[in-house]
């Protein structure tokens, strides 16, 4: 049993608190017609969070779906800051800077998965000692990318870690219309790897799990599939209204055990967080995300930003279309 | 007739199909309780329950597999793609197997197969949502690919499409949804696949278009018509069967060429229309035939959607540029 | 425990040996460059037999890989016919006639497992009792198709019988590059549905095994996945090489435990086989295999045939493709 | 010099390159002991060891999935797919993935990847083994859509692929694995992408083609040689990046054009090669640009493909028909 010291436990509601916070501050933003869709965080913090907290970002990669970043603090500012960019729709939100150990978000759902497994596999293959932690959803995990990457994970014993996060939704399809199985964990079987599932509300549990299939990947044995069972207390995005779905006393339950509550009414028993640490977090965290749309607001964007990046080097027809559209933006066509 | 926008128009083809003949299930994401993440599926778990609105779990290949065993059944399977753009996780069926169906058996089985999906830019939706992948669909065959740019042809032609015998992959304009808004006939409504329309009338020159671009065009020459000139759209409404006569006859009447399409440029279904446009009618092109399209990198990111789609001033440009050719 | 009759066991003893029969046939007719590539069939004919003989074939489907066609008299000699149509590369070998249970080969691994599901699945909604039994490798559980298939099934609880036939190779890839998993069967759990292993050597074991699965999916608790544990004792195909990677002593082991010699002893101790049944029934599935071969050989082919059965109504563009390659065809242009 | 088959000249090619940077590891189904199913990668698992040389699960899909991790991690992954039309179940990550790892990271990673595969008819396989998806690759911006005619074309180009930073589809023409030989450099030999071949001098016609077609022309040139026709082959090795100049030097300098592909005619990049010989060469043409290609079905059954296939006679047909063009 490894659980977080107390320092990491408050380092932990930290970052929760600032995740759920930048959350409900982005969804206003979009709601404000400010910045673009937005996949809140809220009853997500937990699992996330502590994810990140058993991993060591200086070696160990993190490969999100798509609600993950806002709880990634502990690999660094960029990451919300990147984040900010990729949500207001600026192509340098992709960009997530070297050395960070951060994939960018992944809208193909499942489709990051066999990558994790790549990315570890050439880990090993390079002697780099680092793990990969892979998230996805409930639904994410009806893809044949899962099973594909899982099986490979297997027969490859590669240092991976796949953290299925089932928020009992997807979109509007719940967890017994996704699959008949036990539970996702249940699903390791198929691959020949370790099986957990924990309480994706309690810190402690996912910390233990992410830990130990840390530890195991390092030491060669390989991979290991965890499923956080957790509550998505919001809607799927700003696009989605749950009302037409979500079984309101469903909710309501699940709102009783939020992830967030149960760690700092713990947290404050033991003396280590109170209401005016809250406020400070609270307020350094809408600081900070607000400096990062402010950034990314502010973000020149070349003219023909459109056609960079996609290949090394210019096609001569991809030169002309080039000239074309820089004509085109200087209207002087 | 009523006014409707073509998700109205669509849901309604959709709740009429599914009354007219008991064969027709409907399956696909989030299709069922939550009536479709655009909401065009809204009503049918209601009235036609779940053993035929089936919410599946969230695989595209799966669903176009079901399909192929669906339609061996002898059901009318019309699945939807959330997003066309993750018809790439489901191509190994939709290619190999929902279009071939029908000539691997030589005819044992009708592929009445239909899949609806959303496609196309302009509402900043995150990567693969608004790809074009129609010249990739054309280029299988067995499928055949609609593209309506009417709310009433989207009804009537989505009706036909799920009447077809063969695979239709039925592609809607995203942007279209809420956006494109017209007289709909009301009661039975069918418009036959692999007939093109005149959007405008013209003889100056031909803009050659399908589902959000036809709006496009038609703009266009809408624009141009205060300066003179006549510029006719022709709405292909279907990519596969193509309506080579159309093609044809506008070619010959205007002498004069823009594709629009918003699909990447190369190895897009501009080039097919181009190789036609030659085939049937090169000699009496008095221009080259331009195309216009998106670039040569994938479908971006929001903040620079809009340079990607061809927009007025570009197609404009494009007609101009051919118009000038002595 | 559901055993087969004497009378049952005896006739598929007939239908394993004359597909052994019939598949080495084919393997010479290749070889004198009279046929295409033929996969042979040896060691597969217990399981495939049984499973047919555990099946009704006024009710239940059969949907194929591409390795079990000769071991499915059970469901007409049309199977047997259009398989050496298919064989000689005559597009009519793709139409099985109905109101034959049997979809035609697969060729794109694991795409025929959705099918079978959604064939299922169109069966429940229709009333129709019959259940669906889909055959496939090792090698092709490793697809996507396959686990979607099986996800899809168990949340239907479809009357589906997924059957693995592993024959251990999937060409030269040996099952433990295949997967971790701890058997074929145990991949059942990622479903939420039973799964069985059994000696796929054995007709008793895999009849069985097919009756519970059978009986289990019309009575409307869904899905089975079955692992039948074989060796694959011939080539992957006339094209491949065997000797390049199966290890001569574990095909020595395994040709110890032929499925055919196994059951021939077995009857012959009991009393329902001799040597005369024996070269008679050989004699008889010559004759047929014979017969379908120059029948195949034989059958005509329209000049547009290539151009038929795709659409069902010519498009403008098609009709003109027609009328091209008909001049073509007759010189005429 | 030495004359080499194709398969020789690939393998070569391969070890070469894993010889020479050691961050190249190739994967896919049965590459490794079984040195692949057509033998291209011989004798690289005994030279470089499991470590580098991955007999994989059977998926296409993880197997195009993982090069992006490899990828990531800075190594350069040569991926097999058995079968060009098995790219069918990978083309999520392919088209999705593969193709975008450099633009949606915004340039962080370099997709060095390189995914071969064997294509094209004349060999009597089965379903989907011969499918030619060349022109729904090209359609996939951030893919390169390597083909080789020759086998020192093979071995050129694919150590160039290997070497690009960008992905590499390197389709490689089944028919020409062993009956193709051709001489071939010894040691390091670079042919660089982009850039077409004139594989056959001429001035009355061009034939553009590549992978096995230009066999096909090539023999078509010689036969009319005979009559005094001076018949050009132009094969375009790599379709994209596509050699614009060379396709309008080629078009210029002979006024008459057929482009020769295998694929399903409707969507092919047929399309686009007479597209862009209407962009850069319209005023040059004497007559309309005449595809000859697979027809609108699925590539067929083997007693079916030498008709599906285009052959000396159809090709031939084709180029006398637009020289009759007055
Ligand atoms: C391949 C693919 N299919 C469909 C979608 C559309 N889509 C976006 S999110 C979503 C639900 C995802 O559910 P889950 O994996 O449980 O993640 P959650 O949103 O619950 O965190 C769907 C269907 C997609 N992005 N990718
Ligand atoms: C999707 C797909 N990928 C690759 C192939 C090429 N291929 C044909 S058979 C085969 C091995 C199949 O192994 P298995 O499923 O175990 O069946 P077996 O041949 O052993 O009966 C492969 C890789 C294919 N036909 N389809
Ligand atoms: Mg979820
Ligand atoms: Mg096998």
């Amino acid at each position: 049993m490894t659980r977080p010291s107390d320092g990491q436990r408050r380092q932990m509601l930290v970052d929760m608190v600032s995740a759920r916070t930048q959350s409900q501050r982005m969804w206003n933003l979009q709601r404000q017609g400010q910045i673009g869709t937005v996949a809140p965080i809220d009853g997500h913090e937990a699992t996330i969070v502590a994810a990140a907290h058993a991993l060591d970002p200086a070696h160990d990669w993190v490969v999100p779906q798509y609600r993950e970043p806002l709880a990634l603090r502990r690999y660094g500012p960029e990451v919300l800051e990147q984040f900010l960019l990729y949500n207001i729709g600026h192509p340098a939100g992709g960009h997530i800077p070297a050395p960070i150990r951060v994939l960018p978000n992944q809208i193909s759902l499942a489709t990051q998965l066999p990558h994790a497994v790549g990315l570890a596999w050439g880990m090993t293959l390079q002697d780099d000692p680092g793990v990969v932690l892979a998230f996805f959803g409930d639904g994410s995990s009806s893809q044949g990318d899962f099973y594909e990457a899982g099986n490979l994970a297997g027969v490859l014993k590669a240092p991976v870690i796949f953290l299925c996060v089932n928020n009992q939704w997807a979109i509007s399809t719940p967890v017994h219309l996704q699959t008949a199985a036990e539970s996702f964990a249940a699903k390791a079987a198929a691959f020949g790897i370790p099986g957990v599932k924990v309480d994706g509300n309690d810190v402690d549990a996912v910390y233990e799990a992410v830990h130990g299939a840390r530890e195991r990947a390092r030491s060669g044995l390989g991979a290991t599939l965890i499923e956080a069972a957790l509550y998505r207390l919001g809607a799927h995005t700003t696009a989605d209204d749950p009302t037409r779905y979500v079984p309101a006393e469903d909710l309501a339950a699940a709102r009783r055990n939020d992830p967030i509550a149960i760690l700092r009414s713990r947290l404050e028993a033991e003396g280590l967080w109170d209401a005016a640490t809250q406020s400070e977090v609270e307020s350094a965290a809408l600081t900070a995300v607000d400096a990062a749309h402010e950034r990314a607001r502010t973000m020149p964007l070349a003219p023909d930003a459109l056609l960079d990046h996609c290949v090394s080097e210019d096609s001569p027809r991809l030169a002309r279309q080039r000239l074309a559209l820089l004509a085109e933006v200087e209207g002087t066509r | 007739m009523t006014e409707l926008n073509m998700l109205e128009a669509i849901n309604e083809s959709l709740h009429a199909e599914m009354a007219r003949d008991e064969r027709v299930v409907v399956l696909g994401e989030d299709v069922g309780r939550n009536g479709g993440v655009f909401r065009a599926t809204e009503g049918l778990y209601e009235k036609f329950g779940e053993r035929r609105v089936y919410d599946s779990p969230l695989s595209e290949g799966v669903i176009a597999g079901a399909t192929v065993g669906l339609a061996i059944a002898g059901l009318v399977p019309v699945a939807e793609m959330q997003f066309l753009g993750f018809a790439y996780q489901a191509m190994h069926q939709i290619a190999g197997q929902v279009a071939r169906l029908r000539y691997r058996t030589q005819g044992r089985f009708d592929p009445a197969i239909t899949i609806r999906a959303p496609f196309g830019g302009g509402v900043r939706t995150p990567e693969l949502h608004s790809d074009s992948l129609e010249g990739q669909l054309a280029n299988i065959a067995g499928l055949k690919v609609v593209a309506p740019a009417t709310a009433a042809d989207a009804k009537g032609l989505l009706a036909s499409a799920i009447r077809d015998p063969d695979p239709v992959m039925f592609l809607e304009p995203l942007r279209g949804y809420r956006g494109i808004r017209d007289e709909v006939p009301e009661g039975e409504h069918l418009v036959p696949l692999g007939s093109a329309r005149t959007a405008r009338p013209g003889d100056d020159l031909v803009i050659i278009a399908w589902s959000h671009q036809v709006e496009m065009a038609c703009r266009v020459s809408d624009r141009l018509a205060g300066e003179g000139l006549s510029i006719r759209v022709l709405d292909l409404r279907s990519l596969v069967p193509l309506d080579v006569a159309a093609i044809a006859e506008a070619v010959d009447a205007c002498g004069r060429v823009v594709v629009s399409e918003e699909a990447v440029q190369t190895g897009g279904f501009g080039g097919e229309i181009v190789a036609t446009v030659v085939e049937e009618s090169f000699w009496s092109l008095e221009a080259p035939v331009v195309r216009v399209s998106g670039y040569d990198v994938p479908y971006p990111v929001g903040m620079l959607e809009d340079r990607y789609i061809p927009d007025e001033d570009r197609i404009a440009a494009a007609v101009r540029r051919v118009l000038e050719v002595a």
